[in-house]
């Protein structure tokens, strides 16, 4: 394909001539990233799509407790321009609400009710996002949040096998830990020169 | 010892009685029908039987009666038929809005037909017929469909039409209204031109294609009864005249050499295989049980022409079996669908499922019914569709034979239909509280008709007897018979040892499953869904569309009769609207001009 | 008449057994067509008493009673079949329709107990099984319009003593045409590939048997097995001639047999309505013509 | 002269014999379930097909759980996937064994401390045979078959009687892990 | 009832993996169509928070269960493009061919199971078979199986071992030699092709839409788009290779460009064992302390060509020992779940497994 290099750049100047920019991150010559402001977004995904980023790659959110934000990543591609292009914007963390990008993208519709499933971000404008994708019956603050404990609540409610001492062997075999202890005890009776 | 006359007159006047209580009281007039038409079955079926039916009062001029063996036949099997139904008619008459009348049309049409089976005359045979039209035209449309009734009457019109004017040729030829003499006269062209004349006053009657649109809509659409009654007796008129058509009159035309059948009988035969493969197709495609079973009355009605048509002894005697065959399996389906429509208040297979868990022995009736429908021994339709299988070989009428071996595998598919959607499958939770079983004396005839289809298909000689007197008298050569067999034209059957080695192999099985372990019992709901729960039974019963797959292969050829017929209603009522335009136009000049004219016209030549 | 009856049950018990060991023998044969060993030769039989052997479960009554009476019209139906000329339960009865309609009560009463487990997919099956039924039975039914036809007799061990006469060919060969058809329909009837549509487990998770285990599905296998054994011999008798004796029966049974399960094994499966649009399309009008030529032309090789 | 001396055995002991008689049709026509619980399914297509061919000792994959006799947790269970594995394991006919493959069935392997994976697969349905490893390779999985082949042969394949035995407890573990076994899960409705 | 309700899995012949198809029917036709995901849910991406860049290689190979070397390749892209690392050359071409040999194995499983839905069972045996010698070869290089923790950031685990290039070779030339075969028994089937002909297709103007990629992409618009000639990683840049494409994407036209990248895979594999050069095969990470390697703040979405589409890993640093946010973007995410909801209504209930196959619906990377 063409310069990849320039691509970035032509990618840069579009975004950049008509947006506000937080912050850009060129990460690879396939790969740049933009954070922009919350109400942006759905401007600057349009103008995406029509220069020809058609292509949700990927949508998701990062939790970032001390500074009680969200931030929502956008990844778009463009399969003529290989640019993979990162929108992030930041939530609040309190009360996250994000307006759908069904209407741009309708491939989102799975991702955003993934996210409002695993960060608990609202996505007003997505029929059913409130419904739950693949967790059944789930009773726990959202899972992927940051103060959100897997091993908690996995002892709390999946009881761990334990392993009792006493050992049995199936086979009639000594068992490895019999077998080292002996070699110890063995090794020890050497270094003793025999004695007890 | 009876007179007919005396028989008919009673059953006209019980009618007209039956009125008389129904105004009274609705229950006690469809009881006098009951009373009234197991009176007129059992005494022509005991008299006729012994020989001791008598013709000897006059009451009209030209309204003469003759016992023959075809008619006696047919009699016995229609008042038959309409004695078992009558039983349903207590449980039905609420649903009536003039159940005092519906007592008395029943009664007035049994009449009718004793009329047209033992008239001697062409002309109170026609009168008869027209009776029987004229009564039940007004039974049909007690159900739903008013529109049923009218294309009924017009199909009807048209086979009337045909009869009469076969009447009046055979009026010109012999000089007589007498049905024998009339019909030995003709010869020649008249014989071909009354040969298809009687034919099309035949498959007006039978529903056969192309005479076939009004047959499912009449018996889809009429009170439950009088499906039955249409299914098993009126239609079986056709049959009659059929065998007035077919067998009685010589074949005309080229003679194949190789099967030695004239062109007009594969004229017929053709469109009776078109019958057969048209009512199959439809049949199958149907989401009213009704319908379906109207669609395979009419499909039965192809195998009875085809039958009739070849006529050597096995494929007349195979025929006229199949006669009683298909009445008796039919009405039996008919009136288990009836039982149910009682209850659910619909015959929509779509629905309705699960009904075998209350109505287990309406479920066995109509079991055994489409047992005999489809020809699986030891069914009484077995015998008749083996006859006809053997007379088909016998002559090698290819492609005759692929429309009977069609129709006879394509009947499985939609026999089974109803069995699978309507009385088997999930129970539907809407019907799940207020259906169980029918009421005992809905079940007596039920039960009656599934014993006498189970004798019929195990014993079948005493009724082959019976047809072989009516082969005897329509001039064929009377069908083999011995005490336990059956000998057709390349074969030898014993329908009672294949009923015993089913027994057996039954017994066989049912010792193998009672010496194994018990089963647990499990609700229908807990079942196989890949892992899933389900909470919704009417979610998981298979009945909308069940045959799709087949369906799509055809569904754009099916309706071309329907279109045809419609098109032509269309152009009907366009002449209506043209003639309504020019002639009875509100300026009376113009109609007292067209009056003039058309009188002018007609009286030409006799008096101008 | 005891004796006949009892010799019948014995017939119907030699077919099970053969045609279980046969099928164990052909599970092998596609096994090396498919690169491996395969199961034991006897492997149906520990099948089939394995599921007698299990507690199963029942969805009511007519659940039970279609297995019964499928089983029943099974058995029945192979009391009638010879096993040669003279090895015959009843002499005279063994009627061609016999066969093909007690087959059907048998169909029926296990299409009767599928759909009275009131699972849909079985529902689905049966719809499949009874609509390819519609299609191999009629072309098959031509071809032996045209047998009865040309031997003037519609028994079976009648049709086969025909063949074995010395101035007869078998209908293998004397009607090339229609044997063709004779084999498609018979794959079709045995449910091989690419007619195996009423089973197919990853469409609808096997058809009809979906909600069998335990003694119901054994005695279906059982079932099965009859029927297979039920279509192949007559297809041995209709089509090869019928066996002088049981060992001449028992090799072109096998060979009939193995054959099309080695055909079976390298094709895939149809679509319901494909197989019924692929046997109204060439095997009938293949019967038809066959049927013209051998009855109107008389041209019989 | 013989002497003939029918001893008349006991009810049990009929039973028993035709218990043993049945455990040998049992041990050598053991269908599997085809539900791919899990990764470790993965190694199952090679010990199905021609490779290691599980045919030669009697064993077949099987559509519904109502044919089968065998179901193969194969590696880590889901909250979603135990509620259908138990009512699977319900639907199954008696004699029914399970084997659980994978160290994840044993002790949640790798997946010890997530939030959706089960630990301990033998508290809510009984466990005939473990297969350890991470994978299991195919001759693991095979030598699995063989050893429950052996636990039926002497009568120690009782899991399935052990689920009535301790219906309770094994209830009350399903219900502490689950909350409800059978939801509505309409979840598009 | 107007319709009635089918599954397609979880228990379903089938059905390839643990997800459920819930089916809304018309007689045979499919009306409504959900996939019902996350039985295979285990928390992957929490599960990778709490474990250390190092301790994540065992784990990732386990998102996709069937081809778990694009995870390996993923991950271990994204973590050197956020440390910075260059990888050595040799290694480059010892995961072309892991990923390429990889990309056979799952090519032949899903053409095999295309024997499911049709019914041509001796297929899948072969074509198991085959992939079982596969197996075989990466059992002798990474001594696993399945899950090979081969590719890993830096490089590769190991060196090949010694004499591998012939028992590679022997199984290329066999299943070259066979190729012809393969295609008699599957695709050019009378039986199999009235199956997959006209099948489910998927047009071209609603890929985008979906979101769709890899073959069945490429199917449909006719473009060569695909990861390894738009961006290419590793050392795909010095290969000679064809992307093949169609223009109309049906059931057998996306099982044809399966069949063709099966050549075109093979023909990868000779060439990078033909241009491999000898060297090192990793660099070290973090000193001597790798359990501890820790990598700079920053974040990267790497990917992948699957089998099934672009394949993608968004990684998160924060510095520390274990990664911050790990999302896994599965192949078949869109056509599994969109795919399914939008496009198999109108198709029939006996071509629902067939989409699952073709497509490649692959359940643990949807539920992850």
């Amino acid at each position: 394909m063409t310069n990849s290099m320039s691509n970035v750049k032509m990618v840069s100047e579009i975004i950049e001539n008509s947006y506000k920019v937080l912050k850009k991150e060129v990460i690879s010559q396939y790969q740049v990233s933009f954070e922009v402001n919350k109400d942006d977004v759905h401007s600057i995904l349009t103008l995406l799509k029509t220069s020809g980023w058609i292509q949700l790659s990927y949508l998701s959110a990062i939790d970032w407790p001390e500074e009680n934000e969200f931030e929502l990543v956008y990844i778009v591609f463009n399969w003529d321009k290989a640019v993979h292009i990162q929108i992030r914007t930041r939530l609040n963390r309190e009360n996250p609400v994000m307006n759908s990008i069904l209407p741009i993208f309708p491939g989102c519709k799975y991702y955003e009710r993934e996210t409002h499933e695993f960060f608990g971000i609202k996505f007003p404008g997505n029929p059913g996002h409130e419904k739950q994708l693949i967790l059944e019956e789930w009773d726990d603050i959202p899972p992927l949040r940051k103060d959100f404990d897997p091993r908690a609540y996995s002892d709390r409610k999946f009881v761990k096998r334990e392993y009792s001492n006493d050992f049995v062997n199936l086979n009639g075999e000594k068992s490895k830990q019999i077998a080292r202890e002996e070699r110890k005890e063995k090794i020890i009776k050497v270094r003793k020169g025999g004695r007890k | 010892m009876a007179s007919i006359e005396l028989i008919i007159v009673f059953t006209a006047l019980a009618g007209v009685l039956s009125y008389f209580v129904g105004r009274l009281n609705k229950v006690a007039g469809s009881v006098v029908t009951i009373l009234a038409s197991m009176f007129v079955f059992v005494s022509v079926a005991y008299f006729g039987y012994n020989n001791e039916l008598i013709h000897s009062t006059e009451f009209l001029p030209y309204v003469t009666f003759s016992v023959t063996y075809l008619g006696l036949f047919f009699a016995i099997l229609v008042t038959f038929i309409f004695a078992m139904v009558s039983f349903f008619n207590p449980f039905f008459v609420e649903k009536y809005k003039y159940p005092a009348l519906y007592s008395m049309l029943y009664l007035l049409s049994l009449a009718g037909v004793l009329g047209v089976f033992f008239t001697n005359n062409f002309m109170s045979l026609f009168f008869f017929f027209e009776f029987v039209v004229w009564t039940s035209l007004f039974l049909i449309p007690m159900g739903r469909s008013k529109r049923a009734a009218s294309s009924y009457y017009a199909f009807s019109t048209v086979g009337s039409f045909a009869l009469l004017f076969a009447i009046f040729i055979m009026r010109e030829a012999s000089g007589t209204f007498n049905i024998v003499s009339s019909m030995a006269s003709v010869n020649g062209t008249e014989a071909a031109i009354v040969s298809a004349l009687l034919a099309v006053a035949a498959f007006a009657k039978l529903g056969a294609f192309p005479l076939n649109v009004w047959l499912p809509r009449v018996l889809g659409n009429s009170p439950d009864a009088i499906s039955a009654v249409f299914s098993g007796g009126l239609e079986k008129l056709g049959a009659f005249v059929a065998v007035l058509a077919l067998v009685k009159l010589a074949p005309f035309g080229y003679v194949v050499d190789a099967t030695g059948l004239a062109a007009s009988q594969y004229v017929i035969a053709a469109l009776g295989a078109l019958t057969i493969v048209f009512g199959t197709l439809m049949a199958i495609r149907q989401d009213d049980a009704k319908k379906l079973l109207a669609y395979s009355s009419m499909s039965n009605g192809g195998y009875i022409l085809v039958a009739l048509t070849i006529a050597s002894s096995a494929s007349v005697s195979g025929g006229l079996y199949h006669v009683v065959a298909h009445a008796l399996a039919s009405t039996a389906a008919f009136l288990a669908i009836g039982a149910v429509s009682r209850i659910t208040g619909t015959t929509k297979m779509s629905e309705l499922g699960g009904m075998i868990h209350k109505m287990p022995v309406t479920y066995l009736v109509y079991l055994i019914a489409i047992i005999s429908m489809a020809g699986i021994p030891p069914m009484g339709g077995f015998i008749s569709k083996w006859l006809i299988f053997q007379a088909v070989i016998d002559k090698g009428m290819i492609l005759v034979a692929v429309a009977v071996f069609f129709g006879s595998i394509g009947s499985f598919l939609y026999v089974f239909r109803p069995l699978a959607a309507l009385f088997l499958g999930q129970e539907l939770p809407q019907h799940r509280e207020v259906s169980k079983e029918a009421p005992f004396f809905m079940l007596v005839p039920m039960v009656i008709l599934s014993g006498l289809i189970i004798y019929t298909g195990v014993l079948p000689n005493f009724f082959l007897g019976f047809i072989n007197n009516v082969l005897t008298e329509v001039g064929v050569t009377p069908l083999v018979i011995g005490s336990y067999t059956v000998t057709g034209t390349n074969g030898v059957l014993q329908p009672a040892l294949i009923a015993s080695v089913f027994g057996v192999g039954v017994l066989i099985a049912f010792i193998i499953f009672i010496v194994l372990k018990k089963s647990r019992k499990v609700g229908l709901m807990d079942t196989y869904t890949a892992g899933n729960f389900i909470y919704t039974e009417e979610l998981m019963h298979y009945s909308l569309d069940f045959y799709a797959p087949l369906e799509r292969l055809y569904e754009k050829y099916i309706n071309i009769t329907k279109d045809f017929y419609k098109r032509l209603e269309n152009k009907v009522v366009d002449l209506g609207r043209l003639m309504k335009y020019y002639f009875f136009t509100n300026k009376p000049e113009i109609m007292v001009l067209w009056i003039i004219i058309i009188m002018g016209i007609i009286l030409w030549g006799d008096i101008l | 008449m005891i004796t006949n009856i009892l010799f019948g049950v014995g017939v119907a018990f030699f077919g099970f057994v053969l045609q279980t060991s046969i099928a164990g023998v052909n599970r092998k044969v596609v096994g090396r067509v498919q690169k491996r060993y395969g199961p034991k030769w006897y492997q149906e039989f520990l099948d089939i008493f394995k599921l007698l052997s299990k507690r199963s479960v029942t969805h009511g009554w007519i659940f039970d009673f279609g297995v019964i009476m499928a089983l029943g019209g099974i058995i029945g139906t192979a009391m009638f079949m010879p096993i040669t000329s003279d090895l015959v339960a009843f002499a005279d009865f063994d009627n061609f329709f016999i066969f093909v309609y007690l087959i059907a009560v048998g169909m029926l009463g296990m299409a009767m107990s599928a759909s009275g487990s009131g699972n849909p997919l079985a529902s689905i099956g049966v719809m499949r099984a009874l609509t390819t039924m519609l299609a191999y039975e009629v072309p098959f039914m031509i071809v032996v319009l045209t047998i009865i036809k040309l031997t003037g007799t519609s028994s079976v061990t009648g049709i086969a003593e025909f063949q074995q006469l010395a101035s007869n060919n078998w209908f293998m060969i004397a009607l090339p045409l229609g044997g063709i058809v004779g084999v498609m329909s018979l794959m079709g009837m045995i449910g091989k590939k690419p007619f195996e549509t009423y089973i197919a487990p990853a469409e609808i998770a096997s058809g009809p048997m979906v909600e069998y285990g335990g003694k119901q599905l054994g005695m279906l296998f059982i079932m099965h097995e009859i029927t297979v054994f039920i279509e192949v011999s007559l297809f041995v008798h209709l089509f090869l001639g019928g066996a002088e004796n049981v060992v001449l029966f028992i090799v072109k049974y096998f060979l009939v047999y193995t054959t099309l399960n080695i055909i079976s094994s390298v094709y895939g499966r149809f679509k319901i309505d494909q197989v019924v649009l692929f046997f109204y399309k060439w095997p009938i009008l293949m019967a038809i013509s066959q049927a013209f030529v051998a009855i109107y032309l008389g041209w019989v090789i | 002269m013989l002497s003939t001396k029918f001893t008349k055995l006991s009810k049990e002991e009929v039973d028993r014999k035709w218990w043993e008689i049945g455990d040998f049709f049992r041990r050598n026509s053991l269908w599997m379930l085809m539900y791919c619980t899990g990764c470790c399914a993965i190694e199952l297509p090679p010990a199905m097909t021609s490779a290691y061919d599980m045919e030669r000792l009697g064993m077949g994959p099987m559509a519904t759980p109502r044919q089968a006799d065998v179901l193969l947790v194969t590696g880590y269970l889901s909250l979603k996937t135990l509620r259908r594995l138990i009512y699977t394991y319900e639907q199954m006919s008696e004699p029914k064994y399970v084997v659980g493959i994978g160290s994840c069935t044993i002790n949640g392997g790798i997946y010890h401390d997530s939030h959706a994976v089960i630990n301990q697969l033998n508290r809510y349905v009984p466990v005939d045979v473990y297969v350890a490893g991470c994978m299991p390779n195919t001759e693991a999985v095979m030598n699995g078959f063989v050893d429950l082949m052996g636990l039926i042969k002497t009568k120690k394949a009782n899991g399935w009687k052990d689920y009535h035995a301790r219906n309770e407890w094994y209830m009350a573990n399903q219900k502490a892990a689950l909350g409800e076994v059978k939801v509505h899960d309409e979840f598009h409705e | 009832m107007k319709e009635m309700k089918l599954f397609l899995g979880p228990q379903h012949p089938g059905m390839h993996g643990n997800a459920s198809v819930h089916m809304y029917v018309d007689g045979d036709i499919i009306k409504r169509a959900f996939l019902l995901p996350g039985m295979l849910h285990r928390g992957f991406e929490k599960g990778m928070e709490r474990h250390s860049w190092i301790n994540n290689i065992s784990l990732i190979p386990r998102v996709c269960v069937v081809e778990p070397d694009i995870n390996e390749m993923a991950f271990a892209m994204g973590a050197e493009t956020l440390a910075g690392i260059t990888v050595p050359e040799r290694a480059h071409y010892i995961r072309m061919i892991i990923l390429e040999l990889a990309r056979l194995s799952i090519h032949l499983m899903s053409y095999g199971g295309l024997g499911s839905p049709t019914g041509l069972y001796t297929l899948m045996y072969h074509a198991h078979t085959d992939r079982n010698t596969i197996l075989n070869i990466f059992e002798k290089i990474t001594g696993h199986r399945v899950y090979h923790q081969y590719i890993i950031p830096g490089g590769v685990r190991k060196d090949l071992p010694i004499g591998i290039e012939e028992d590679i070779h022997a199984f290329l030339d066999d299943l070259e030699n066979r190729y012809e075969e393969y295609r008699d028994l599957g695709i050019n089937n009378p039986t199999v092709l009235a199956r997959i002909t006209d099948t489910i297709p998927l047009p071209a103007e609603v890929v985008w839409e979906l979101g769709v990629t890899g073959i069945g992409m490429r199917s449909a618009v006719n473009k060569p788009y695909d990861l390894r000639k738009v961006m290419p990683y590793a050392r795909y840049d010095k290969i000679d290779f064809e992307v093949p494409v169609a223009d109309y994407s049906d059931a057998k036209s996306r099982v044809d460009c399966k069949l063709q990248e099966v050549i075109q895979s093979i023909s990868i594999i000779r060439q990078c064992l033909k241009l491999i050069p000898e060297g090192d095969v990793r660099v070290p990470l973090g000193r001597g302390q790798s359990m501890r390697w820790t990598i700079p703040k920053g974040h990267v979405y790497s990917v992948v060509e699957s089998s099934r589409g672009e394949f993608g890993y968004f990684m998160v640093s924060n510095g520390g020992v274990n990664p911050y946010r790990v999302g896994v973007r599965g192949a078949s995410y869109p056509q599994g779940l969109l795919g399914i909801e939008k496009y198999l209504p109108g198709t029939r209930l006996d071509d629902a497994a067939l989409w699952v196959d073709t497509m490649g619906v692959c359940s643990p990377e949807i539920d992850r």
